[in-house]
């Protein structure tokens, strides 16, 4: 059972607050695997990232397409040595000092995993898929241990489904029952992560009526969001989510 | 005990059947109800219980069956009858659907079957008659995806035939896969090691035992309404 | 390289005949693969298994959720005696009596699939996907001489990807982009076979114009999309899509 | 002989090197521009070839990098820089994406390397070295996926020696997966059994060959602009 719950930045609540209380509903802890969207900064959700580190939460395991980036953030998770793992296609940006400096102390695990295959393996988990035969990365150090097949003449890896505990994701709106719309490439690993995870936490620019979403447009169906953490504050104004 | 046994009334009729599905389904889950008798579960829910409905042609947040003017072709229910949408509602392809179901989101789907084994497996689709077509649909996604698989069956067949069996000998549907069965006569919880029977109607549990034939035990501890587990 | 080429009914061109065009670009041809879509009727492609009829490719495999209803449409290629094979969920049916006639006859090979794996068989297809394991359909009479595998303590089938030669189906509109939205539940299986044929014709009930559709709800983006038969007759009334 | 020598000039610029790719892609293509060098192709992309650009993180219908008050945090390339929304454009999620990309729909992606084989590898997301953090990205997949995998690279590393070579000794990013490579002082065809230079700038085919140490055969059909095949 899944019905989503709300938490709101208004009446004396800060988003922060809000955040905090969706973190806290969510059951999240130590030694948890923890599933955090975005590509760069478009569709990260910084607010529960935040949250996460107020948490303190530690021993995690994190899947995200990236490593961190500066000192906000994922980085600033790492910095906090919350982390145990690192699930990510590319660790390795300009600005990702905090991940390098850990990895080098090898003080993180790190998996590299390419990033459609990451995406794949997440949506085999969130559709009941026990494993799947993917040509990439077939022949490469990538594949060194898993099974491979050929199959029609091509060398397949066999990949299997990458779960979360938790999932922390940014999306544009929400509706009141739950349903998510998303904003550009925003969009990205959100959509996926939602499904792939027993738990999942979404930071909204705002929450419009039910009625509001175009059935037909809807993203993320309420099924898959069990927490909503409405970024839009009391003035009306929006953060970005 | 906690078995609770309806001896001074008779067996439940059909619509009784499915007030009695209702009342179990909790507040707020993602059901889907098979075709035929499962969809008659929907009129008994409570409003209010936040239930939503999911069909898998496609779509959550499905609304009664609809007739005449308001019979939409291109919205329909997984037996083929149009139906509505209700506010919340979302559309989505087969293979998303389908991962949805398979991938245990939904938190209820109600069956019909020909047999039920003492252990769970359920056989639904298939009368294995040499001359039979066979035709699957969804019935085996249904019954491996949902967290709670409910069953409605009448608990005998037309030749008086126990259909809630030590085996069974129809093809199978899923191993293991149902949670409770509910039928005119009782109410069995099939999820565990033994055969629990968590109510009867019109009969008591050792007259129930003594028609089925297969080791029966009572309830241990009283499950309310809106509570499968 | 893959730009979709519209078919209009207009100007002097019935429908059928624009149905006829699209079918001969298509290349569909005796002993190929067709994919059908549609649920019931919602999303049947009808006017363009017309055309199909008329085309005379014989020797096919159709793969689509049912096996044909009454006379017209899936049952009138299976009575032309064109289909070799049907890949179906359901083919029995209150109304399948050419389906049933021919099988017990056995002029048809049948090919019996749950219908979630199905779907996701189609998707394995367009996805690049090798093969999937899936625990629909483990222990029962459908895993019969396929691979299975424990896997964290429950039995999976090892599914194989469903290729198409050509998918037929049916959405609300196109844009002259190629990009199509569906209606309710006439999506159903359309977005899925229009990954997973070499060729996909589309009918549809209106085209419109590039920038008509909001980018966000597009479900089938125009690179899965080669042929658009537009059903809006001269009068601009709409045929049923 | 198909194989076209301009040995009246010099080598491409950078600038040049993209023009050619660019000449090459068919009319309607839909490609992926790979990080980097590659996505300065876009901008010679002839007005009216109707290529319709993918990138990775969920869009059809990319449109040209935007600065200033243009740039929109929730619109960025697979570099993560802004970008714009061309008409027609579409949004997916990132597995809709890469089983896009995976499962052959996109018609050319162009990429940078390390290194290329003679039989078509790809080494370009790792140097292998000891302290080197990996980093893969999108790289596999799009060496996997695309009917046609186009290479931008310089012919000579740092220290001169060639990076078109008879075995990869970088880690691989694919096998057998490059269609051809562009460098700045020749065009070569990988996609078949031997390595074919159909174009040369600077220099001619035997300086070439006497450079690389490598098998060398020459075009033996011409094959025009907006041609792969």
């Amino acid at each position: 059972m899944s019905r989503t719950q709300f938490h709101t930045a208004a009446g004396g609540t800060t988003a922060a607050e809000a955040a905090d209380a969706a973190l806290s509903a969510s059951g999240v802890a130590s030694g948890m695997t923890v599933l955090v969207g975005g590509f760069g900064m478009a569709g990260m959700p910084v607010a529960l990232v935040d949250a996460l580190i107020r948490h303190g939460a530690d021993e995690l395991t994190v899947v995200s397409n990236n490593a961190g980036n500066g000192d906000t953030g994922l980085a600033a998770l790492l910095a906090a040595g919350r982390v145990r793992k690192v699930i990510c296609s590319f660790p390795r940006q300009s600005d990702s000092w905090v991940f390098d400096g850990l990895y080098r102390a090898g003080r993180l695990e790190l998996e590299v995993v390419p990033q459609g295959t990451l995406a794949e393996r997440m949506r085999a988990a969130g559709a009941g898929i026990g494993g799947f035969f993917c040509p990439t990365g077939a022949g490469t150090l990538l594949a060194e241990g898993k099974e491979t097949r050929v199959i029609d003449g091509r060398e397949h890896v066999l990949e299997m489904p990458l779960r979360g505990d938790v999932a922390l994701i940014g999306a544009h709106r929400a509706d009141r029952a739950g349903n998510l719309v998303y904003r550009k490439t925003a969009r990205n690993f959100g959509p996926v992560m939602a499904t792939a995870a027993a738990t999942t936490v979404v930071q909204v620019g705002g929450v419009v009526e039910v009625g509001a979403l175009d059935p037909e447009a809807v993203v993320t169906p309420a099924i898959y969001v069990d927490h909503v953490v409405d970024l839009r504050s009391t003035s009306g104004e929006e953060h970005a989510a | 005990m906690s078995t609770v046994e309806h001896t001074d009334r008779g067996p439940l009729s059909r619509e009784e059947m499915a007030a009695v599905v209702a009342r179990d389904i909790p507040d707020g889950s993602y059901v889907n109800l098979g075709i035929g008798q499962p969809t008659t579960v929907a009129a008994h829910l409570r409003p209010g219980s936040g239930v939503v409905l999911h069909t898998e042609n496609g779509m959550l947040g499905m609304g009664p069956v609809v007739t005449g003017d308001d019979a939409d072709p291109d919205l329909t229910n997984a037996g083929k009858q149009p139906v509505s949408e209700l506010p919340g509602a979302s559309y989505f392809h087969h293979a998303d659907s389908f991962a949805m179901m398979r991938g245990g989101h939904l938190d209820v789907c109600v069956l019909g079957a020909y047999q039920v084994s003492a252990s769970g497996d359920l056989a639904n689709w298939h009368t294995g008659a040499p001359d039979a077509i066979p035709a699957v649909g969804g019935a085996m996604d249904l019954a491996t995806g949902a967290k709670d698989v409910l069953v409605m069956m009448t608990l005998f067949a037309k030749d008086g035939s126990p259909k809630l069996v030590p085996a069974c000998t129809y093809p199978l549907t899923g191993v293991g896969c149902v949670s409770r069965v509910y039928t005119e006569v009782a109410l069995f919880d099939v999820s565990g090691d033994d055969v629990v029977v968590l109510e009867t109607w019109g009969e008591s549990v050792a007259e129930l035992v003594d028609r089925l034939q297969l080791r029966i035990a009572r309830a241990t501890r009283p499950r309310g309404p809106g509570r499968l587990r």
